[in-house]
This record gives C-alpha cells, structure tokens and sequence, in this order.
C-alpha cells in the first residue's frame, strides 16, 4: 500500500464517520422529540385499567393489584414469561455443549472468612426470599424477586466453594428449573378440565393456587438464576464454543 | 374439555416440557411424534371449528377483556396455523432422522434440546396468531425470539454463535420498539385487546409514534430491507433443520402481527404514503436479496439470501391495501386478491424454503460443505433431493403452476387493478433474477465429477421430508378455492367496512 | 421544586451513564457503570411510583447481571487478554 | 382438444423433470422428447380455433390455438420433434446428457407455452422460460467459446426481457389489457403506441435476431450442440417473430416514426448479414448469419405491415409459410452439419447428404418448384401494392436477397463438402437410421410445407385475403435468375478469393466488438476523469466517491454495502431513520 492510498482510506474512513455522526445524531434527536411530544399529547386523567383492576381485586385472591394482574388477570403473559426463563437455560446449556451440570467441577473452596459469611448470610437470605414470596399477597413482592434473592443463594454457595447446586443430580436440576412452567402448564390444563376458562382460578381458592404456583416458580426463577452463574463460560469447564473461534468469527 | 384454541398452544408446551425432562434417547421419538400428532389434531380441529362455525373467541383466566388475556382466531389465523403445522410438522419428521441417524454428525446438546426448544418455538407461534391482546403479543415474540437464538447455538460452532448473538441484539431492538409502541397504546386507549382499540376513536401523535416504532420494529424482526443485515447470518449457519424453521416459519410471526396492526388498530389504509414506502422498502428487498444470492457460493447463504428477497414481495400488501389521499381504496375491487396472494405467498414461500434448507441438510450432510462447487455430480449421486431443490426453485421463481405462481399472478392482478404497475415491474425483475440463482444453483448439481470422492451416505427418509415439502409448494398452487373461503372468514381485513 | 429538580438530574444521570456505558472502551469500566445505571434505574422506577419494578430492576438488572457481567468480562481478560478495543462493531 | 392443449406444455414439463431426476435414461430421453413434441404438432395439424381457460390455476390464464398460431406450431413441433429424436442418438455418450436433455425439454416447454399462450402474462412467463432455459443449451460443450457466447447470450436477453417487460408494462397501464387478442388494439390505441411498439420490437428483436441486437446469435448458434443449434434457429428464433406478429400494433394503425427505422434495419441486416457470413469458415456460423439475413427479410415485411395496416392480413398469410418454410429448412441444414461428419468416408452416403442439403438451401433461397419459391412470391404480393413504398422495397429486396442467400448458402456448401473430404472417417457416431429419419423429414418437409400448409384467413373480415399462389412458368424464371446470378458471383469470388492472399477471418458476432471497444472507452474515459475538490471538507469525499467507483467497476460495491448495513452503527442509524420517516409520513 503506498502512501497515497493510506491518505485516500483515511479520508474515506474519515468522511464515513462524519456520515454517520451526523445521521444518527440527527436521527436521534427526532426520535426523542417525536416521543416527547406523543407522551406530551397523552391523554390526562388515571391511567388504563387501573381503576377496573382495583375494583375486582376482591375476586382474585390476593389484595395486591400487581400481583392480581400477574397471576390472575393476566398469568398467560406471566406463564411465557417463565418459559422466558426456562428458555435462557435451555440456551445456556445449548452453549454448554449439553443439557446437565455433570462437568461442571466444584469450585476450589475460597477463604474461610467468605464461607463464614455465606453461612451467616444463606439463611437470612433464604428468610428474605420467604418473606418476599409472601409479602407478594398485599403489597410489591412476589415470585420474581424472591426467585431472584433465593438465586442469589444458591450462587453465593457455589462462589464460596461450598456443596450448592452442582451437587444435585441432572434430572433434579431439569425438574427444578421446569417446575415453574410445569405449574402453569398444569394448571391450564386442569382449569380446561375443570370446565373452566383456561387458567380461570375459582374466587374461593384464587388465593392458595396462586400461592402455589408462586412457590413453585420462585424454586424455578432461583434455581435459574443459580445456574446461570454456575454454567457461565467463565466457570471451570470448557464451553462448548472455544473462545478462540468466537473471536475470530467476530472479526470477519 | 376439547378447545382447539386452547390446545393448539397447550400440546406443543406439554410436548416440550416432557422432552425437556425426558432427553433420553428411548423418549425422544415417542414424544416427538405425540407431541406432532396432538397438535395437528388441535390444528385440525381449530380449522375444522372455524370452517364450520365462524371465527372463535375465548376469554383467558376468566376475565373477559379489557382485563383479561383473549383468544381469537379468524380465517388469517387458521391459515397461518395450518401452514406453520403443515410445514413444521414435515421439519420434525427430518429432525427426527436427522438427529437420531445422522447422530454422529451432532452436537449432543443439539440432540437433547432441539425438540423442547422447538414444541415451545412451536407453541408460542401458534399463540401469536390466536392472540387478541398486543403485550401478549410481545411477550410471545420474546419466547420465540429466545427459542430462535437458542436454537441457532444448537450446532455448536463459533459462527454460529455470532450470528444468534447478533440475531439476539438485532431482535431485543425490534422486541423494545415494539414494547414502547405498546406503552403508547396502552396510554392512549387503556386497554391492550386488539378488538378493543379497533372499536376506539384514533388519530392523534401517540398513535403516530406507536405506529412508527411497532411497524419499523416488526419490520426489523421480519428482516425487512434495509434490516435484514442479521438475517443470512443467523439462518444460515443454524443446522438445516434450524434454518428452515427459521426462514419458513418465525420471520412469517413478526410480518402476521404488523399485517394485524395496519389493518385492526391503525387504520394502515387511510397511510397512503406509509403504504408506498413499506411496499418500497419491500421492492428493494427483492432486487437486493436476490442480487445478493446471484453472488453466493454457499448454499445456505444463497437460500438465505432469496429469504431476504422473497420477505420482499409480502411487503406489496401495503401500497395495494391502501387509500389514495383522495379517499377511494386504490385496488377497490381487488383487495380480496391482494391479501390472498400476500398470504398464499407466505405459505409457498414457507413450504419452498423449508424444502430448500433442509436439502441444503441433506447437501451438507452428504458433501460435507455446502459450497456449490462441491455440489459437482449432486444430481446423480442425489437425485431425490436435487429433485426438491429444482422443484421449489420453481415455486420460488413462480413458474406456473405452483403456489408461487398463483401468489404472485393474484398479487401482479391486485397490482394492475389498483394502476400501481411498478410493482408489477419489480415482481416480474424479481422474478427474472430468481430464476437466475436457482438456475446458477443447479448449474453445479449438473456437473459430473469423474474423480470419486468420499461421501457420507444420506437415509431416504430425510430426502423424503425434503421431497414432500417441495411437492406441496408446488401443489397448493392448484386449488385457490379453499384458501380464499378460509381467509375472509371472520374478516380479517376489514377494509370492506370502511367507506 | 426539589422534587422535580432531583428527577430532572435522575435523567440526566442516566442518560450520560448510558452514553458512558456504550462508549467506554475498557469493558471492566463499562460494566461497573452498568451496575450504577441499573441501581438508579431502580431510583427512577421508585420515583414512578412502581415499587414492584423498583425491586427487580434492583436484583436482576444491577445484581445478577452485573455478577453475570462482571465475571464475564474478569474471565476474558484473565484468559485472553481481551479488551474492547473498538473496531468490533460488528460483533455485539 | 383441450387435453391436447393441456398436454402439449404439460407433457415437455413433466419430461424436463423426469429427465432431470434420472428416472429416464439417455435413449429413452429420445423418446421422451418425440412424445412430448407430439401434441403440439397434432395441435398444429389438426387443431380448429379454440380458447381454453385454465380453470385450476382459477387464476384467469388463458391458452388456444388460432389460425397463425396453428402455423407456428406446425413448424416449431416438427423441429423439436426431430432434434429431440436425433439427440438421444448423438448424445448418447454425454456425460452431461441428462442436463443437456433437461434444459432441452425446458426450452420446448417455454417455446410451445408461449405460442400457446393467449394472455400477456403467460406469454411473458414461457418466453423467459424459453430465454432462461436456452442458455443451458448454449453453454453445454463447456470451454472458452461457449462460456463467451453464453456471457454474450445472457446479457443481450436480459436486455431483450427488460425492454420487452418494459414495452408490456408501459401497454398494460396504456390500458391494452392482458388478453392477447385485445392487445394489439389496445398498443395502437395508446398514446404513447410508437414508443410501446419500439420497447416490444427490440425486446423480442434479441430473441428474433433483429440488427443491431442480434450479436449473441452467431456466436451462440455454432458453438451449442448441433440439435440444439437446429431449434434455436429454426423454432426459437420464430418465438420473437410470433412475439412481433401477436403484440405489435399491426394492421391496426401505421406506425409512422418507428416503421421506417424498422425497415431500414431489415434491410441493412438482410444484406449485411448475408455478406458478412459469406466471409465465415465455419459452417454453422456461415448458417448463423444466414438466419439473421433471412429474419431480416421479416423484419422488412413486419416494417411494412407497420406502414401500411391494411395490407398486413395478406403480409400477414405470407410471413407464417415464409417462418415455417425457413424453420424447416434451417432445421434440416443444421441437422445437416451433423448428419455431414458422421455420413463422410461413406461415397454414397457422403453424395445423398449434399444432396439433401442443396436440396435445404434450394429452398431457403427460392428455387421453384420447393416450397421457398411460393413463401418467397407469396410474400411479395401481399406487400406490393398501391402507394406502399415499403411493399415496393419488399418486392424488390427478394430477388436481391435471393441473391445473397444464394452467396451465403453456397459457400456453406462449398465449406461442408471441403469439410466431408478432411473429415473422412473421423466420428465416433456412426449414421443410424434414427439419425437420419428426422434430418430427412425435415428436409422434405422444408420442400413441401408451402405447398402444404394453408395460409392463416380472418373469414369475418372483408379485407383482402391471403391465399396460396401457384406457380407458373414465368414466376419460375423470376425466381431462378437471382439463383444462377448468385452462383456466378460466388463462383467469381472463389476465384478471385484463391489468387490472393489468406485473409484472417472477420470474427463472428461483428458489432459486439464494437459495442465492447465502446464500453471499454467509456470505463478508461470514466477512470482518467479527476474530480476537483477544493475545500477540505469536500476532499473528504472525493476518495469516497472514486473508491466507489473503482469498487463498481469490480463489482464490490454489493458486497463492502451489505458489510457496511451489518455493522451496528449502521444498522441502529437505518432503525431510526426508518421510525423517524414512517412517522413523518403520517404526519406530512
């Protein structure tokens, strides 16, 4: 290459960018002004279905509107999201190179100040995720954030070095991860059976399904959030894709 | 209680649940084939309920909208839910050979996760055409986005992973635009049912700027030109039954649910300008797909290449369904051909490229690549899936009689008939081109190579899957009749309603 | 007024984090501001009157992502050296 | 008879796949290809006027047969028949037989469909199927020359397809419709009918080998195998000829800007043409260009049914015996090239087989009592007549051309028997009765099918109608001066040719050569232009636009614009200027 090429790709790469400055600045800002001004425009007044949403709370079963929409009024939605969740793992262990924790080593045990405080904190945190689980019933709480706290558990035990997940057997894991949307599943299902509407949950008992189903997903939304820091490609074992090809497939 | 709607989406989730807990070998064929076997049942079923008795609704939780989730299914429905069982129905049977026979070729994850992510895929298609409410409708876009990506790692190469990662990304921008475009709504008619908001007065900018972000985000997710940047990446390096599931079925999902908003909560027809600029975008995305899979040398490449030329044509609904600024509907007396034909395209297309990819399976499988100079001798040593490939080629290429024949003949009419002959014009260039790369395609399967190489050999089975999907994508261009009943049933374009 | 001035400095902060997070060129860095953008999105959710989306926005999108996050970035750099150094766009 | 008609596109389909499967093996193709030709021949011979709508495609495609129609069928089922037949001998031992059969089988299926074809839409579809189809027949004996003329061939009938897609589109939206019966009406009554009526001329003028757009043609014709060559000149050729006849605004209004033109060059290509294929060497190409010349006496005649619309029925009856007399007999000369190498080294097989090509030739040049003489009088009095300028051309041009044929078609001879001496001995393929069957047919048939075959008439009409003329003795004698003339000239020429000097051979395909030296000079005058850039700001983007246009000229551009759309700065820009557009568009 002489050095008259080397000035023209620098010119040409120079000029590209202003290009591209320019149109996606200018993009841009049209964007955030024509969203201004559509919220600008909204109509006033209460919002949506909030209103009709708090008048039928006292047929759903619990006393908490956010809660009601999630697993009453709308728990097809919240249904697929935990299929969201499942699906994650699944795509996880697809990276992994198989659908099981087998190869996934124990981690080295780190130091002890570390464990002691795992051990001090695992209870409290498994209390937390309890509470949270029940809080859900009349005020913010619920399954996701229980899942979340009980997960991050499960993973302080397994970053710790002590016995945690990967001590459980394959078909264990696959059944805690999967128990969530089997809850779901299981209850569309029956409902049809019942003679109900798809997932319609009878006023009298809404309130102890939903507890149920609510358990059963927060033990999936934990035991997902764990495996997902247990099977990430920095964990011991090999993934499935070297890093190496990665990189350089990115490169082309 | 037997509800077709209902189980149409409930079979593939019990399928795939049991396949997710039973990966073993013993289990995976029993289920795979009860989990197919149910859902054609519902879909049979739903078909046979809406044929007989009308469109159908059903409230979900109890709760009739606004608060509650519906279900519904029209005639556009069914028919979405019959080409998506047909053609995915036909992909599981090559799966199932393909990843029990072909088993040395595989990754073991691939062999234990391919049937739960599937069922799932499947599942959640099916819940996007029955679904009535737009945030369900975004998060069942989200299942399907995940399943795809998760689906596309399945082989375990780096490339691979790129691609789903850049498919991921390119997806989650789509999925969010939409979402905001939900938000919107949501604000504006406080209430998310899709009857609902059609029933609602609109104008207003709220509206506008959801218009604009749900349309250009369902738009990306369809791969629609200039976004198709992730599309030939991601369905080609996917393992052949990935990528035909992929090209034929899931980017059909995001173009249903923008085809539903035009017509059901926006009022599209009254956008004449925003008509021609998606038909445009749809022109460009023929010429430029199909100029860029004249310059493939890589069969899947080049058949993702045509996907991105053939999303093209689906786009031409727009301008031909749309008013003129002076009021009256531009191919009045034609839009019945217009929506037939778009959709009569997305079935040929679907069974097409399914039949394409999955010979391109079979070509891998056997040659061990898939660049077409390799390709040499193809039509003797495998006549079968040759055989598909020139057969879909031709529905692709609409050559008469195929289902890509009459898609486009009912287009190129609504066409004439609305005085919009540009349109014709690309159809026709786009046509011409096809045929140039299913002809530069089979150019190589038609060179005998002398020198004996060694080749893996392929079962009949798998050839077969790929034979049978080609067959009908030619055969469904001989009966017009059924298809144009089943598809104003329930009236899913109601463009006839308005003055 | 103090109410409406701390919202307005929330979105100016979380927007100049985002800006930051995109731009930054050393990964670590970029992930650390991540963590902050989502604590304050959590503030901002709060501030929304939705405290249900406050609390997850705070144990999933700062917490488990970043832990996810952090390691990552700590085991690309331990194993490869591999820093963002621009240039791979076209990657994610 | 609609099963007939059914059959006669579905059967070469059905067999183009088949073949391409290997259900069917080399000498069944054969055939398969006899079988398949069948039903348009049985169609042409037997068949009255009909229509038939296609009622399972329930689409509104519409196929028949009408009297011109019936003609074309004739002529273009006898050709594919016999090359379908003298292929599966020839190509027997063809490694890539069964692609050669199925691009064969394919063409067929285009050619028949679209003389079928009774709206604009399947007319369109079966003649690129033909196009597209044909180009596998001419790339078949792989190496330099067919990869040349294949290039050649594909670009010209893209163009070809876009200017008559063009053409078809600008007379659809003029509102001519998509009937094939209404469409000429409707050409002559648009308002912008010249401009329609050139786009279709020149676009189906690449397939019909119409000056100045006929340079793939002898570059194509020799080097495709030599049954192949037969249908592309004899039937395929006739395609763009039954396109001008069925589309062209003729005999409905005079055509006054592009009609002169037409004849013009009709009458440069029938003359040039025929000159510059007498300086040829190789056969085939000497035949090539002689087709050219003759398609050029038809273009004439087409020029003259533009100026004068109530002559064209008569021109009309006269051009269809003129096609199918010509397509018989460049048929039977093409087999002849075959049937040549494998008959030398046999005396008397040797001398039957100059004889039945003088016999072709004879009748291409009009020698009574063959069957050339009545098309060739036919068609001049149809366009002869009062005030007809372009009819008087006519009449004058075909004594001349006569002439020129007689030149051009000489020398052919003259190279074949030269060929048949050096040849001795020299082919694998031995001369089979089912080799030789189908080359006579044709020969007999080009001799008699004038006689045979009644001109097309419109009883409904009161226009004057066509009708087979005889022959009398002073008609004869008309016809046989040019014939004998012709014969001295060349025989002058010879002469003159051996006393001097070896001349290198002009080198088929004649313009092309200056249509490249023009491209290549507007490329290099392109590449030498600098443009100016002054201010810094705009240097910038002077390397950008020339990169460009370096990587046009190497075709990158495609590729470094799909990189750059893959790259996420690039692809986010695109999303939001796509939300931006959509919402400015309702807005505006």
């Amino acid at each position: 290459m002489t050095r008259h090429d080397a000035t023209l790709r620098r010119r040409r790469r120079r000029a590209l960018l202003r290009v591209r400055i320019v149109v996606a600045g200018a993009g841009a800002l049209a964007l955030a002004l024509l969203l201004v001004a559509a919220v600008l425009e909204l109509p006033e007044g209460p919002l949506g279905l909030a209103e009709e949403a708090a008048a039928q709370l006292a047929h759903t079963g619990v006393d908490h509107a956010v809660t009601a929409v999630l697993l009453n009024y709308r728990s097809y939605d919240t249904w697929l999201e935990v299929g969201v969740l499942l699906l994650a793992v699944m795509a996880i262990f697809a990276l992994r190179g198989g659908a099981h924790l087998e190869n996934v080593r124990p981690a080295p045990r780190r130091d002890p100040l570390l464990t002691w405080l795992t051990r001090l904190l695992i209870p409290m945190l498994t209390l937390t995720a309890g509470y949270l689980l029940w809080l859900g019933k009349f005020a913010p709480g619920g399954a996701f954030q229980a899942g979340v706290v009980l997960g991050a558990a499960g993973a302080m035990l397994r970053l710790s070095g002590t016995p945690s997940l990967d001590r459980i057997g394959d078909v264990a894991i696959r059944i805690l991860l999967a128990v969530g949307f089997l809850a779901f599943l299981v209850a569309a299902v029956a409902t049809r059976l019942a003679g109900l509407d798809m997932l319609e949950l009878p006023p009298g008992r809404a309130g102890d399904i939903i507890l149920m189903v609510e358990t059963l997903a927060t033990i999936s939304i934990a035991t997902t959030c764990a495996v997902l820091v247990m099977a990430m490609p920095g964990a011991e074992s090999p993934p499935a894709i070297a890093a190496k090809d990665v990189r350089k497939e990115a490169r082309t | 209680m037997i509800e077709p709607m209902a189980w149409c989406i409930l079979a593939p989730f019990i399928g795939a649940s049991l396949a997710f807990l039973l990966p073993g070998r013993v289990w995976r064929r029993p289920i795979a084939i009860g989990a197919i076997g149910a859902t054609l049942a519902s879909v049979w079923m739903l078909t046979s309920q809406v044929w007989n008795s009308g469109a159908q609704r059903m409230d979900l939780s109890g709760w009739p909208a606004p608060l509650g989730i519906g279900l519904a299914a029209d005639g556009f429905s069914v028919f979405m839910i019959v080409m998506t069982g047909v053609v995915g129905s036909l992909i599981g049977a090559y799966a199932l050979w393909h990843y029990s026979d072909l088993s040395d070729a595989t990754e073991p994850a691939e062999r234990r996760l391919f049937w739960p992510l599937w069922l799932i895929l499947w599942g959640s298609l099916n819940a996007i055409y029955l679904s009535s409410d737009i945030f369900n409708i975004y998060v069942a876009l989200e299942v399907i986005t995940l399943a795809a990506v998760a689906l596309i790692t399945l082989s375990g190469k780096a490339e691979a992973l790129v691609a789903a990662m850049r498919y991921l990304l390119a997806a989650f921008l789509g999925s969010l635009s939409y979402l905001m475009g939900v938000a919107l709504l949501y604000a504006t008619h406080g209430a998310l049912d899709l009857v609902i908001i059609a029933d609602q007065e609109r104008a207003g900018l709220p509206e506008v700027g959801a218009f604009a972000l749900m349309a250009t985000g369902l738009a990306l997710k369809t791969a629609l030109f200039p976004m198709h940047f992730w599309l030939p990446p991601a369905h080609s390096k996917a393992a052949a039954p990935v990528s035909a599931i992929l090209s034929a079925l899931v980017v059909k999902a995001s173009f249903y649910v923008l085809l539903r908003l035009w017509f059901g909560v926006f009022d599209g027809p009254a956008m004449y300008a925003v008509g021609i600029l998606l038909g445009t975008l749809g022109s460009a995305a023929i010429i430029w797909g199909a100029f860029q899979a004249l310059r493939q040398m890589s069969l899947k490449l080049l058949i993702a290449h045509s996907t991105v030329a053939q999303i093209g044509y689906l786009f031409l609904i727009f301008p031909l369904t749309a008013r003129r600024p002076s009021g009256e509907l531009a191919a009045a007396g034609w839009i019945t051909e217009a929506c037939t034909g778009v959709s009569y395209h997305a079935l040929s297309h679907a069974l097409a490229k399914a039949a394409m990819f999955l010979g391109a399976g079979v070509v891998l499988h056997v040659y061990g690549s898939d660049l077409l100079t390799n390709m040499r001798g193809m039509s003797r040593r495998l006549p079968i899936t040759t055989f598909a490939l020139a057969i879909a080629g031709v529905s692709l290429m609409g050559l008469p009689p195929s289902g890509g024949f009459a898609a486009k003949w009912l287009i190129v009419t609504a066409a004439l008939g609305a005085g919009q002959w540009w349109w014709v014009l690309v159809i026709l260039i786009g046509g011409l081109l096809t045929a140039g790369y299913i002809f530069l395609m089979l150019r190589w399967a038609f060179i005998s190579e002398d020198a004996p190489i060694q080749l893996r050999p392929a079962n009949m089975p798998i050839q077969l899957a790929a034979l049978a999907l080609a067959l009908l994508s030619v055969l469904v261009g001989f009966r017009l009749e059924e298809p144009f009943q089943l598809l104003v049933i329930g009236d899913p374009f109601p463009i006839f309603d308005l003055p | 007024m103090t109410a409406l001035l701390f919202d307005v400095l929330l979105a100016l902060m979380l927007t100049v984090l985002a800006w930051r997070v995109v731009t930054t060129r050393e990964l670590l860095q970029s992930v650390v501001l991540f963590i902050a953008y989502g604590l304050l999105m959590a503030i901002a959710w709060t501030r929304l009157d939705a405290p249900d989306i406050a609390l997850a926005e705070a144990a999933i999108g700062a917490g488990l992502m970043g832990v996810l996050l952090l390691d990552t970035a700590g085991e690309l750099r331990r194993r490869h050296g591999w820093r963002s150094e621009g240039g791979d766009d076209d990657t994610a | 008879m609609n099963h007939l008609l059914t059959l006669a596109i579905l059967l070469p389909a059905i067999g183009s796949l088949a073949v391409f499967s290997r259900f069917i093996g080399a000498r069944a193709s054969g055939v398969v290809c006899a079988v398949a030709a069948a039903p348009a021949l049985l169609l042409g011979l037997f068949a009255s006027t009909m229509e038939h709508d296609v009622a399972w495609m329930l689409l509104g495609a519409t196929f028949g047969v009408d009297p011109v129609s019936r003609i074309f069928l004739i002529f273009t089922g006898a050709l594919w028949m016999a090359c379908g037949l003298y292929s599966a001998s020839t190509m027997r031992s063809d490694p890539r037989r069964s692609a050669y059969f199925f691009f064969f089988l394919l063409s067929m299926t285009g050619n028949f469909g679209l003389l079928l074809a009774r709206d604009v839409g399947a007319f369109y579809c079966f003649f690129a199927l033909m196009t597209f189809a044909a180009y596998g027949l001419v790339v078949h004996e792989r190496g330099a020359g067919p990869r040349r003329a294949g290039r050649v061939y594909i670009v010209m009938s893209i163009l070809g397809e876009l200017l008559l897609l063009a053409g078809l589109i600008f007379a659809v939206a003029a509102g001519a419709g998509i009937d094939m019966a209404d469409f000429a009406s409707g050409v002559a009554a648009a308002p912008n009918q010249e401009l329609i009526t050139a786009l279709l001329f020149f676009g189906l003028g690449v397939k019909a080998g119409a000056i100045p757009v006929h340079v793939w043609l002898p570059l194509a014709h020799p080097v495709a195998p030599t049954p192949a060559s037969a249908v592309l000149s004899g039937a395929m050729i006739k395609a763009g000829l039954f396109g001008w006849i069925v589309m062209l605004p003729l005999g409905w209004s005079p055509a006054p800007a592009i009609a002169p033109l037409v004849v013009t060059l009709g009458l440069l290509g029938a003359f040039g043409a025929a000159i510059y294929g007498a300086l040829q060497r190789d056969p085939k190409t000497i035949l090539a260009y002689s087709s050219v010349s003759q398609m050029s006496v038809m273009v004439v005649a087409i020029g003259a049914g533009l100026m004068a619309p109530d002559r064209w029925p008569l021109i009309l009856g006269a051009l269809a015996i003129y096609a199918c007399s010509h397509g018989f007999a460049k048929g039977a000369l093409f087999l002849g090239v075959a049937v040549a190498k494998q008959a030398a080294g046999r005396d008397m097989l040797r001398r039957m087989t100059m004889m039945g090509l003088a016999l072709a030739a004879l009748t291409i040049a009009g020698a009574p009592p063959l069957g050339g003489a009545i098309a060739k009088k036919s068609l001049k009095a149809a366009a002869a007549g009062p005030e007809s300028p372009s009819g008087d051309a006519l009449a004058l041009l075909i004594p001349l051309t006569a002439i020129m044929t007689t030149v051009v078609l000489g020398k052919f001879i003259l190279v074949m028997a030269g060929a048949m001496r050096t040849n001795e001995g020299k082919s694998a393929v031995r001369l089979s009765p089912w080799m030789a069957a189908p080359w006579l047919t044709l020969t007999l048939g080009a001799a008699a099918a004038a006689w045979l075959i009644a001109p097309p008439t419109e009883p409904m009409t009161d226009a004057p109608q066509p009708t087979i003329p005889s022959l009398s003795a002073g008609d004869a004698l008309a016809a046989l001066w040019p014939i004998a003339l012709g014969v001295l000239v060349l025989a002058i020429t010879m002469r003159l040719a051996r006393s001097l000097p070896k001349a290198p051979a002009a080198p088929a395909g004649d313009l092309l050569s200056l249509y490249t030296l023009a491209s290549r000079a507007t490329v290099a005058a392109g590449r030498r232009t600098r443009l100016p850039g002054p201010a810094r700001w705009k240097l910038d983007f002077v390397p950008l636009v020339l990169d460009s246009i370096e990587q046009s000229r190497r075709g990158e551009t495609l590729t470094n614009i799909e990189r750059a759309m893959k790259t996420w700065p690039v692809a986010g820009a695109v999303f939001v200027m796509i939300v931006i557009t959509l919402a400015a568009m309702i807005i505006l």
